[in-house]
């Protein structure tokens, strides 16, 4: 039984990273219309970044993301510069995306070499440290992850709900040609957004780098992860994200008690199968409007 | 139906390549292997292009079928003996029928549409991967070698005999291509891509159709994986199922053109020969920025792909070749006539994207 | 797409970039059309009248030591992760290789010509590795080739090898009994059946504690050398290739208290962790490779559960050590550690010293010398002693003086040439983390100076 | 002998009732007028009798065969066309491509050869055998209408649905349209025709049918029905309710 439960809980926990990988590429796609790949070099680019302020510092791997957040969100910013100037239809920018992240793995494999980096424990004593309820373990790298990606989930909703930036927002997602026609700046709507985008994937790359060892050929590993949160989610849901990451989270952790790890992937896909057949537009319902 | 100048110019084409091997000492045997990876993603390439190109649902499941051809010859034949040539046909067709399941359930079930049609077929890839880690039957991790696998002696030597498997595949595709894109199925598809409820109307059967190409296609990608088994020669699910597949197929389809069956061919040979020389180049760090940057530029720049661009600008892509071909030559790189390809497609290729000045109404009609 | 729309977009902005791209193609593509790759060569391939002296001298030191090699270079091609998921361990072999035909151009290279190392990325992808040692052997034409890296592209590569009947040294290929090319030799010392003799090794050590574990527990990654040396392959109809860690630990009388095998890509250690932690085993065999052995230990960690001990198979030793504390204690096998008495052959002192320069210089975290880069080292020592030893660069020549010669290579006098798919015997050792740093413990006859394994299970 | 006979047809969108059981008739060689404020259900039923939806409820007859539950597809073989409001053309075609289109399918199942040069003679009938090889997307409002009429045509119907034809034109291009209407009509095809411009309808149509709200309020000669209060509170109403 404590078994389980703390697989439940370790579950939910691994949840709020899936989360924090999946809140980038959910809003990006969902409301900018863009499959962008770069999110993920985003996340492998700020692990590095953290790994590095970390190690050459000697800082607290929490502060870097005073760092990489601000940086990746004006990368996204000008990313979403070029996007909007060349009008790129969703498809197209699967492949431009596709091109840069090839790019980025290499540059990233160039300046740290294609070997192991992993923050060693003096540097970063999070990484076995754990929060203790009773006799459950809620790991802080984990712990962190899943905060963040509450109130990044929670921050956005607010933000698209009662902001006018959020009205201006939901009517892009809705539909563009209308939206810009009643005057919403379409340019610089999007690249905020597109900003906002970057830094949360900025943010899961810190908690990466605290939790794990990365490589440049780790990026490829996450697609199947995120894509399943994303389309579990609904695209541009951020709640709907954060839910399907937990659920993604859990039925992977139970999968493994029970059937052993090879089963959790499995039991992840069908339940994402089942999802896109009875929920096509996500476990929330209308994702578009519900952003 | 008759034959029409291209596929009869195709089969010309197919049968006369089919000698080749015949000459093998006259030039490096890589230039065998290097053909067939090209027949390989024409194959591929083409067999997603005849759905999606023409019936514009936006597929990721192409690792799925090409999974199911690699694992169907290395169950059948690697561990249960069967003879190859005959397994490869049962490859297709189960790669088919996973087709046809698919397309009952999100067309008949459920009328998925757009992105939710796309990410489906995406999550069956993956599924299609989480099956075989967990059946031992399939794989179950450990992989299956193909090393001892029987290998039919009547088509030459190992370079020969995949060159000339590679050579049939890719003329099935792309002949089915041809067919589909002059027939009424070809016309039916290209109505439901520019708006499903009105063709439905006009008398389209719009179900049958959309089953009939996703079977074809299936069909195809699973019998080109089946065949790329013998060049893997050891399958691992890391190795099938991952994502490169699907999008490097995407990547050509649309560099190529989405629009004729000619894209997905042009896009297969200038991708795979670029990315062929460009990795082999050395100075492996700046080749993938090359790719990548390539990759960018074309997209930006040739948005409706190579081929089309290439027949509203011939003279262009003609001078761009000989450019393109004029530097190793003067340099006496001439020793690999890859290479030397590789040059004028890149400088064809360059020269195409530079933008267009002229009407792109003057383009000849797409279809017929 | 809208061909209508796509002539209005401002692309003439971009020409500049494209251009600019276009020359930087172009003088790139040069540099590989004539197949030089990144290419390991003499520094001036001798200009000089063929002044090099012909050899045919056996071992690996060329008799014509110190002379400057003379002549058209040798060109040995071969593949390697240079990215991918497989890239981080290839790192190490590319550092090794380069060194080694470095000091090999420095000694009088190879039949006194220079040699020159080209080598190309697979990218870890299987039918890459193919069709690229095809290019490499048909079109390029090299003289010699060398083993890439990884299981799925060592398969593939020897598959052309056979073809055109080219001798393949080969590093770390671990599916002992798939590799039926009689000019294949592994370079790495697991024996024909590492499923049997690396268990027994490990099992061996911790029973030579007088106090072994009585209840294990398997953590398997799905990778096809681990899943063969924790369960074996019996599809290959050999009875011995059908025994795993698994079943000798059952044979030993341990009490498996937990089995599971776990994807090669794992997002979530931590229902692993507690699935461990539940079982609460005196001993946790790990059939892990790269960086599962931190993960899990940190996994574990944070469950604040640290087994009695534990074993892991093909660790990537520099992150295993960065876990600290809870790392101490771990055991792997190894076939090489920078110590005596490995080190005690000044010649084997000074490989593992300059390697641990080169390796620092190219940034491998871990840079002393272990089993993966002594593995390549010997590998090459093997190529070169074959080429030596026939006299000649004709592939059969040299396949057959290495299935017919003993050579001397960093792990001591080898014979290959075995009935057993050309593997010559296990020659793993028992390495443990003490004191942060990995020490060679058991066999105590290659024991670091007074280091011994440590283990109970009290923790 | 009704040609085109429905009992009590139904549908809903969500929760809205856009037809609450409509019944009706069409007889052969009828022009039928379909008026009715905006949201009474006229395109609705359109939709419904010409197969581009199902209905929920009720029975739809052609000839006096049950085609309620028969796939659009198949509808279009019994000799019903229509053409839509905004005009829906393939997009990626030229404008013959978009008339040769249903001649390959439905009864003709030409070959797409064949297809092509009966399509021409459409195009002609409908004056735009000029812009036989452009794309769509270089035609105008006018020619695109007149292009769904082709499309319409092509496919050799006994009835026809006209779901605002006139809409968006200016008053030359109206009057050529009904001009078009009348031919086609003299042609032996029946027509139902949906439209805004009530002067249009009473001077085309042989009869005409109000809708409101999902529901028959009025049916009969044109100047009649136009007089019927109910149908002039219907739209004053409406007037006022979209002022």
């Amino acid at each position: 039984m404590s078994l389980l439960s703390q697989a439940v809980v370790s579950g939910v926990l691994a949840g709020g990273l899936y989360a924090m990988m999946s809140l980038g590429m959910s809003l990006s796609w969902g409301v900018l219309k863009v499959i962008n790949l770069a999110q993920f070099s985003f996340i492998l680019l700020s692990a590095y970044f953290t790994y590095q302020l970390t190690v050459s510092l000697g800082i607290d791997p929490f502060l870097s993301i005073l760092v990489c957040v601000p940086l990746f969100g004006l990368a996204g910013m000008a990313l979403q510069w070029v996007f909007n100037r060349i009008r790129i239809s969703e498809f197209e920018s699967l492949l431009f995306t596709f091109g840069l992240f090839i790019i980025l793995e290499s540059l990233a494999a160039t300046v740290w070499t294609a070997d192991f980096r992993r923050l060693s424990t003096e540097q970063n004593p999070y990484v076995s440290e754990s929060i203790w309820i009773g006799s459950i373990a809620l790991p802080v790298p984990q712990l962190a992850a899943f905060v963040a990606a509450i109130l990044v989930a929670f921050g956005v909703r607010h933000l698209l709900r009662n902001t006018h930036f959020g009205r201006a927002v939901r009517a892009l997602a809705q539909d563009r040609d209308v939206a810009v026609a009643f005057g919403v700046d379409n340019g610089k709507v999007s690249m905020q957004l597109a900003g906002l985008a970057a830094g949360f994937s900025a943010l899961a790359g810190v908690f990466i780098a605290m939790s794990r060892a990365i490589f440049p050929g780790l990026a490829v590993e996450w697609f199947g992860i995120v894509f399943s949160v994303v389309i579990l989610g609904g695209l541009g849901s951020t709640l709907g994200t954060l839910i399907a990451a937990v659920i993604i989270g859990v039925v992977g952790a139970v999968a493994t008690v029970w059937g052993g790890p090879p089963m959790a992937p499995l039991a992840v896909f069908l339940v994402l199968i089942a999802t896109l057949l009875f929920r096509p537009e996500g476990i929330l319902g209308a994702a578009r409007r519900d952003t | 139906m008759r034959l029409r100048p291209a596929a009869a110019a195709t089969v010309v084409l197919a049968v006369a390549l089919w000698f080749v091997p015949e000459f093998a000492d006259g030039f490096p045997i890589f230039y065998l292997l290097f053909a067939y990876n090209v027949f390989f993603w024409i194959a591929q390439a083409s067999s997603w292009n005849l759905f999606t190109g023409s019936s514009g649902y936006f597929s990721f499941g192409q690792g799925a079928y090409y999974g199911v051809g690699v694992y169907t010859v290395g169950v059948l034949v690697a561990k249960r003996g069967w003879p190859l040539l005959p397994t490869f046909v049962v490859a297709g067709i189960l790669g088919a029928l996973l087709g046809l399941f698919i397309g009952l359930i999100v067309f008949r079930l459920r009328k998925l549409r757009g992105e939710i049609f796309a990410l489906m077929t995406l999550a069956v890839a993956f599924v299609m991967g989480a099956v075989a880690r967990v059946s031992s039957t399939i794989d179950g991790g450990q992989g299956i070698p193909l090393s001892g696998v029987e290998l039919p002696q009547a088509l030459g030597d190992f370079p020969a005999m995949i060159f000339r498997l590679g050579l049939i595949v890719a003329t099935l595709a792309v002949l089915a291509a041809q067919v589909l894109h002059h027939s009424r199925l070809g016309w039916g598809l290209f109505a439901i891509r520019d708006d499903e409820a009105v063709a439905e109307n006009l008398g389209v059967p719009t179900f049958r159709f959309k089953m009939m190409a996703l079977g074809i296609s299936a069909f195809l990608a699973s019998l080109s994986g089946a065949v790329h088994s013998l060049q893997i020669s050891y399958v691992t699910i890391e190795d099938v199922f991952n994502i490169r597949v699907p999008l490097l197929v995407i990547l050509m389809s649309i560099l190529g053109g989405t629009r004729h069956w000619m894209g997905p061919v042009v896009g297969a040979l200038v991708v795979y020969t670029l990315n062929d020389r460009l990795n082999a180049a050395g100075l492996q760090d700046v080749s993938d920025l090359i790719v990548g940057g390539l990759l960018i530029f074309m997209i930006v720049a040739v948005k409706e792909g190579l081929y089309l661009r290439a027949r509203q600008r011939p003279l262009r892509a003609a001078i761009g070749f000989a450019v393109g071909i004029g530097p190793p030559i003067v340099l006496g790189l001439t020793d690999s006539a890859i290479t030397v390809m590789a040059y004028g497609l890149l400088g064809a290729v360059l020269l195409l994207m530079l933008p267009v000045t002229a009407p792109v109404e003057e383009a000849v009609p797409v279809h017929g | 797409m809208n061909i209508h729309r796509a002539r209005r977009r401002p692309t003439g902005s971009l020409t500049g970039a494209i251009a600019l791209l276009a020359v930087l193609a172009l003088v790139l593509a040069a540099c590989g059309g004539d197949g030089t790759a990144d290419t390991t060569a003499a520094a001036s391939p001798g200009t000089t009248t063929d002044g090099g002296t012909e050899t045919t001298a056996g071992g690996t030191e060329t008799s014509t030591g110190g002379e400057e090699a003379a002549g058209d270079p040798i060109v040995i091609g071969s593949t390697l992760a240079l990215s991918g998921p497989l890239a981080p361990t290839a790192a190490i072999h590319k550092v090794a290789g380069d060194l080694f035909v470095e000091q090999l151009n420095a000694n009088g290279g190879l039949l006194g010509r220079p040699v020159e190392w080209v080598v190309l990325d697979d990218e870890s992808v299987a039918d890459q590795a193919a069709s690229l040692y095809e290019r490499l052997i048909t079109e390029d034409q090299v003289d010699l080739i060398m083993g890439p890296y990884g299981t799925g592209a060592i398969t593939a590569a020897m598959q052309v090898a056979e073809r055109y009947g080219y001798l393949m040294a080969q590093h770390t290929g671990s599916l002992t009994y798939a590799f039926n090319y009689g000019c294949q030799f592994p370079a790495w010392p697991t024996g024909r059946y590492p499923n049997v003799t690396n268990p027994e090794l490990v099992f061996d050590a911790l029973e030579a504690t007088g106090n072994p574990p009585e209840t294990m527990a398997f953590v398997i990654n799905q990778f096809p050398g681990t899943m063969f040396v924790a369960y074996g392959y019996p599809d290959s109809g050999d009875a011995q290739d059908a025994q795993g860690a698994v079943s000798i630990a059952q044979e030993r009388g341990y009490d498996v208290v937990l089995d599971v095998q776990f994807p090669l890509t794992i997002d979530d250690w931590g229902p692993i962790a507690a699935q461990v932690r539940d079982a609460d085993p005196d001993f946790v065999y790990l059939g892990g490779l790269g960086v599962d052995a931190p993960n899990l230990i940190a996994a574990m960690d944070a469950l604040d559960y640290q087994p009695a001990g534990m074993f892991v198979q093909w660790p990537a030793p520099g992150p295993v050590l960065g876990a600290g504390e809870s790392a101490e204690g771990v055991l792997s096998v190894t076939a090489f550690e920078a110590h005596p008495p490995f080190t005690d052959d000044p010649e084997n002192a000074q490989i593992a010293a300059t390697f641990e320069e080169a390796a620092t210089e190219a940034g491998i975290t871990y840079a002393e010398m272990e089993t993966q880069a002594s593995a390549s080292w010997a590998a090459w020592q093997t190529l070169v002693a074959a080429v030596e030893g026939a006299g000649t660069l004709d592939n059969e020549a040299a396949c057959d003086y290495l299935v017919n010669n003993t050579i001397e290579t960093i792990f001591g006098e080898t014979s290959y040439g075995t009935e057993e798919n050309n593997y010559y015997g296990d020659l793993s050792y028992v390495k443990q983390v003490q004191d942060g740093d990995w020490w060679v413990v058991y066999p105590e006859e290659f024991a670091a100076p007074d280091h011994a394994i440590e283990y109970s299970p009290e923790g | 002998m009704a040609d085109l006979y429905f009992d009590d047809v139904t549908k809903r969108f969500g929760g809205v009732q856009a037809l609450a059981g409509v019944s009706g008739q069409v007889e052969q060689g009828e022009i039928v007028g379909l008026v009715g404020p905006n949201g009474s259900g006229k395109s609705t039923l359109i939709n419904l009798l010409s197969g581009y939806l199902e209905a929920e409820g009720g029975k739809i007859t052609f000839g006096g065969e049950d085609i309620t539950d028969r796939p659009a597809h198949r509808i279009i073989e019994m000799g019903i066309a229509r053409t839509y409001q905004i005009p829906r053309p393939f997009g990626t075609m030229t404008a013959l491509e978009n008339v040769s289109l249903p001649l390959m399918f439905g009864t003709a199942r030409h070959d797409p050869g064949r297809a092509r040069s009966e399509a021409q003679q459409w195009l002609e009938f409908t004056g735009l055998e000029r812009h036989a090889d452009t794309p769509v997307a270089g035609l105008n409002l006018h020619q695109l209408k007149y292009l769904e009429l082709a499309r319409a045509l092509a496919t050799r119907p006994r009835l026809l649905f006209l779901d605002e034809v006139l809409s968006g034109l200016n008053p030359t291009e109206i009057t050529q349209s009904i001009e078009m209407v009348r031919r086609i009509h003299a042609d032996g095809i029946t027509i139902v025709i949906v439209e805004h411009l009530v002067r249009v309808v009473t001077e085309l149509a042989t009869r005409i049918v109000v809708l409101d709200r999902g529901r028959v309020i009025a049916e009969g000669e044109p100047t009649t029905v136009m007089r019927d209060p109910e149908v002039v509170v219907a739209y004053l109403g409406t007037r006022g309710r979209h002022a």
